[in-house]
């Protein structure tokens, strides 16, 4: 688990927006371009401070173009700037897939190697807020579905931080996804420089009799549930992967031949999902060390619904966790 | 029709003779339930009876009422985020609105829709949307169907002037005068998209969005019910008749916040609202004119107020005491 | 195995083409647009000759607006049509992403049941045409992960025939993946009519020792390994799900109950794709049957490359598929 | 520059007159240089050396030519699928672009890319793109870089007719001009798209499509290479300037199919294509001028002719023997 206990605390929007104050303050081609980015400094309201900061140059209002806006994005990113592409809600960005999967992604491979596209888009997901079918989607499992792209989706203000800062260094095109409903949660954060390099994951929490992959907003599901768990004898390990490309495969399979159990975790649709991938990468990983199937909780596969009573029941939850984790451990 | 001076359609007043009075005090009471409607909705919201959020139609009555009052029930309507407005003109009942806007099962879409996504078959309304510009080629499909099925019905997009900003309105405006399709783009202008003022993000000239496609364009005032409706008449008469699509730009503006949440509104000044409010009501310029053209006893007015008034009391109580969805329902009507 | 020995043989092709027709003869309200669908039949000259048959106003050419068309369909469809769009490379569905998933995809969900999007979205997966990474992808995973969309990827002329006219029928949006690399493939087909449902996987051959489930154009390549497999003695089954959604979980854990070892073979990326899904399905479903790990093998986690000794590289292929069974059955 | 009736913008000879005779004859030298290779591309397509298609420029020589020759090493272009003629216009080598086009390790994109997505950062070439329209945005981008690094480069962005049918395309020239940015947008309007007339596609006037957005325009012959690199020339001079976006309207016409696999053309008469071909042939117009006007002896072509095809035979037979790239290469490159 990474150790951060001395530092600030910050909420999981401060720590976005941080990591861009430093990153554009140390590299003058960083900027930021979106919908009520500047004055409004994004409709949640995470980049307030930015556009005095950095004029209105460099912190650019769009008009509602998602896919202008990441082509643009990627037109500035091969002649030598570092745009930051802000797509305010996750179920948008399937305006710009052709501008992400065939042109960003596909740009430096297709080249043989000249061009870079060192770009970032930052998106959201989450359900959970009453917004209906489109605009409470997670669809990081088609981001990372895409060779050429890589993905983050921090679960914490220090990861959000640190990854959303080595994203901006990464001459390739990174998407970060940030939950939606985490942005007021708070974390300590160094009160020194730092970054997260992709492709590491951060176990949460250490347990031994089953391993809880968790991603972004369900890292907190997970040890939430580890709590109950724990009370029922339950020793439960959190591991975040923190990106789901690059993945950290060794982590997840060590943790699992440790645990011999595993339930992953994730707020994107199940079929087909990130959840698939990971279960079968541990299934194949830990093969022989497992005592039951590697389970998987994701969003119930419907388009989520408005009606609260409803959208709830979509959303993978705590006791789902643990009544799943008490069935493989045997505990019924 | 004349235009003025800046090219924008002025009424034209004898050809309101045609139409009766029953007729503008049916407008005018269609107009005061979307207001009394969204005040209601506010009112859901800051009391946190409604889940999520709004986007209200305050101020742009006319537009919606105007463009409906024109059509037909088995016309079609494509409608937007900020689509009370459009659902109730079309012919929408309150009672099933404010259920969905609760969440509950009463609601147009059994509460799985909420505000965002109201859609009502039996009146036409093919759906609001939360993808901005999202419903331009579904319009434009609906405009297709009718031409294949040589039904004589007719179409209309409403759509906010930050939808301009997006490609699938070209697309499918191509293709509506392509194929000469009986589809009706209104632009609602209220002179932003979220936070953002719409000069800052439309460049040139909004007509000229569809004049460059060779199509039919109007430009009016989308204050004034009367020459809203005018207007539409005449389109809607060219798109039944097998004449083509248009477009038309109606100037209006939201005299409340993006939404429900959105008090400050530090990006526009007080004195833009105050000047909207007092001297482009909607509501007051039908009735001014009723009063001094059409001899109608102020009195009236109110009276109307009150019954759209208690209408509204008896559907918010209705959608208040009404169910939510059985758990049962969630993984119901994924598929058909 | 779906048995249909007494019949024409034909293309896959026509097998299209021929469903398209007699949907089009039965069902007035059926219709087509899309690029160069018209008169020229598509770039792949599968549709040639339903223009003479039912005219422009139903086998509409349209501008290069794969958004539009999409959106023009869901139109359509909600107001009393059945249209099938046409959208010539899958690798331009990312064009329309917006418009199958938040629009296609949800209005029946989103409006409680009221309207309904009869709509076929016909599309192109495959790569070995040498036509680089923008024309060569197999995204039906993504399609796959959206609740509200079904998705079919037949693999014979049979299967595509009897699927489309399944897909014409139903009140959904369904999304057709045709492989482009077996157009010309032929095989039987009844002289009668007949449907195929949706969600029935067919064992395309019985086997003892292991099951290979593939889909597409995979189907061929796990049937052709299974003749080397079998002069090894190793006696594989093949399963072809038919379609990703809905899926025929039932059929593949029954099949590998039986064989105790499985294969997940597809043509999409690796990585986040269909393989994970299915083999982490079969994981958990036959898990105290296994006798070793689901392996998986998609295409590689590349952008397609255009150079033929790269291209091949990257796609799945008979002798991966050997190596892989003779691993896992211990013949190495 | 003068308009003829149509609108369309005509030659200014005595603005001509600036420019150096050794100037047209380099024209001349790299529209030749685009046929020849287009030539022995379909030559190695029909001996079926080269893997995959090719869609080639012949007989639109003078836009690119025309364009590039008005621009500097180090402004931007991007490009379309049939992109031949835009990268050999901006300085591509005839060995390496062959080399690519065969699947080689020597090609610019180490054989990754092929045909259809050739770039060379050297020279500007941001890339050529299978999608059509799919550049539009990356012009942009690229502008918008040059702005925001007060560098005083220009982009341009080439694309067909049938581009305009893609919503990208309004999405950026509304950023282009609402940002002043230093981009022009070329089209190619060779009349069809594939196998589909223009006209089928297309509906009202294509250049109202830049003017919608405010945008410069201006509608010219593509045949005529004095005029492209005429036209644009001023066109650059203003973006460069911080004058702004410009959009061009270049008619031209295919002389070949839509690919080399495009061999029947039902779509379109022979007559049609022959006169183009022997009227409208943009090396045959430079050169008649070259020698009525200029006093050219009618042998320097042939010679131009010869050397450039011993030049496209050296860089064939480079590419053929070339090695295909190491199969290790399948995975790098996926990342920087
Ligand atoms: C594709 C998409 N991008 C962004 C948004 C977020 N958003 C919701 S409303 C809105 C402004 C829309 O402006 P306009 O079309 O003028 O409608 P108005 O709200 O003014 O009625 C935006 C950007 C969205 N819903 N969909
Ligand atoms: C988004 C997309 N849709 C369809 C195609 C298939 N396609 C390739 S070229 C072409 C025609 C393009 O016409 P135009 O832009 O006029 O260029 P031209 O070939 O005439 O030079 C089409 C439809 C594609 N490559 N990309
Ligand atoms: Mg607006
Ligand atoms: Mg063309």
């Amino acid at each position: 688990m990474s150790t951060h206990e001395n530092g600030r605390e910050i909420t999981f929007g401060e720590a976005i927006k941080e990591a861009l104050m430093e990153e554009m303050h140390r590299d003058s081609h960083v900027f930021i371009i979106g919908e009520d980015v500047a004055a409004a400094g994004t409709v949640f309201k995470v980049l307030t401070g930015l556009l005095d900061e950095f004029g209105p140059e460099r912190v650019i209002d769009s008009p509602i173009s998602e896919a202008g806006i990441t082509g643009i994005g990627v037109g500035a990113a091969v002649t030598g700037m570092r745009p930051v592409v802000d797509i305010m809600f996750g179920d948008f960005t399937t305006l710009a897939m052709d501008q992400m999967v065939n042109q960003a992604a596909k740009t430096h491979y297709m080249s043989g190697g000249k061009l870079r596209v060192p770009m970032v888009i930052r998106t959201t997901m989450g359900a959970g807020r009453r917004s209906a079918a489109q605009h409470s989607q997670s669809l990081h499992a088609w981001y990372s579905h895409v060779p050429g792209l890589k993905v983050a989706i921090p679960s914490t203000p220090y990861d959000a931080k640190g990854l959303m800062k080595t994203a901006i260094r990464e001459d390739n095109p990174v998407v970060i996804v940030e939950d939606k409903m985490m942005y007021s949660l708070k974390g300590i954060v160094p009160s020194e420089e730092y970054t997260i390099p992709l492709g590491v994951a951060d176990v949460k929490r250490v347990g031994e009799d089953i391993t809880l992959v968790a991603t972004s907003q369900m890292v907190h599901l997970a040890l939430e549930a580890s709590q109950k768990l724990a009370a029922l004898g339950i020793s439960a390990e959190v591991v975040d992967p923190r990106t789901t490309f690059p993945l950290d495969k060794q982590a997840l399979v060590n943790s699992v031949k440790k645990t011999s159990r595993a339930i992953v975790i994730d707020q994107g649709y199940q079929r087909y999902g990130v959840t698939g991938e990971i279960a079968s990468v541990i299934a194949d990983g830990a093969f022989y060390y497992l005592d039951a199937p590697v389970k998987r909780i994701g969003a119930m596969d419907v388009p989520i619904p408005f009606s609260p009573i409803l959208e709830d029941l979509t959303i993978p939850s705590v006791p789902d966790i643990v009544e799943m984790a008490k069935t493989l451990c045997g505990r019924y | 029709m004349s235009q003025d001076e800046t090219g924008i359609s002025q009424l034209d007043l004898t050809e309101l003779e045609e139409t009766t009075l029953d007729h503008w005090l049916n407008t005018y009471r269609q107009m005061i339930k979307i207001r009394l409607f969204e005040e209601k909705t506010n009112e859901l919201y800051t009391s946190a009876k409604m889940p999520g959020l709004a986007h209200l139609y305050i101020g742009e009555e006319a537009v919606a009422v105007g463009v409906c009052e024109a059509l037909r029930q088995d016309d079609y309507i494509t409608s937007t985020h900020r689509g009370h407005g459009h659902c109730l003109a079309k012919g929408a009942k309150l009672d099933k609105m404010f259920s969905e806007l609760l969440g509950k099962v009463d609601g147009y879409c059994r509460g799985k829709g909420g505000s965002m996504h109201i859609a009502d078959q039996d009146t036409g309304n093919l759906g609001a949307n939360g993808i901005v510009g999202g419903s331009a080629g579904i319009a434009t499909g609906a405009a297709l169907s009718i031409k294949m099925r040589a039904s004589d019905q007719v179409a209309v997009c409403f759509f906010g002037d930050g939808a301009l900003g997006q490609g699938l309105f070209y697309e499918s405006m191509n293709m509506a005068q392509l194929w000469n399709l009986p589809v009706i783009y209104v632009c609602e202008n209220n002179l932003y998209g979220e936070y953002t003022p719409t000069e800052k993000s439309t460049s040139g000239n909004r007509l000229a969005r569809a004049e460059a496609f060779g199509m039919d364009n109007v430009e009016i005032s989308g204050q004034d019910v009367r020459l809203v409706y005018q207007t539409v008449k005449r389109l809607v008469e060219r798109a039944r008749a097998g004449e083509g699509p248009a477009f038309l730009l109606c100037h209006t503006y939201r005299f409340r916040g993006h939404h429900v949440g959105d008090i400050d509104r530090p990006y526009r000044s007080r004195e833009e609202e105050e000047k909207w409010q007092t001297e482009n009501d909607p509501l007051k310029i039908l009735s001014d004119w009723l009063v001094s053209d059409k001899m109608v006893e102020p009195d009236l007015f109110s009276q109307i107020e009150e019954e759209v008034r208690a209408e509204v009391e008896v559907a918010v109580t209705f959608a208040l005491d009404a169910s939510f969805p059985d758990e049962m329902e969630v993984d119901a009507h994924v598929y058909a």
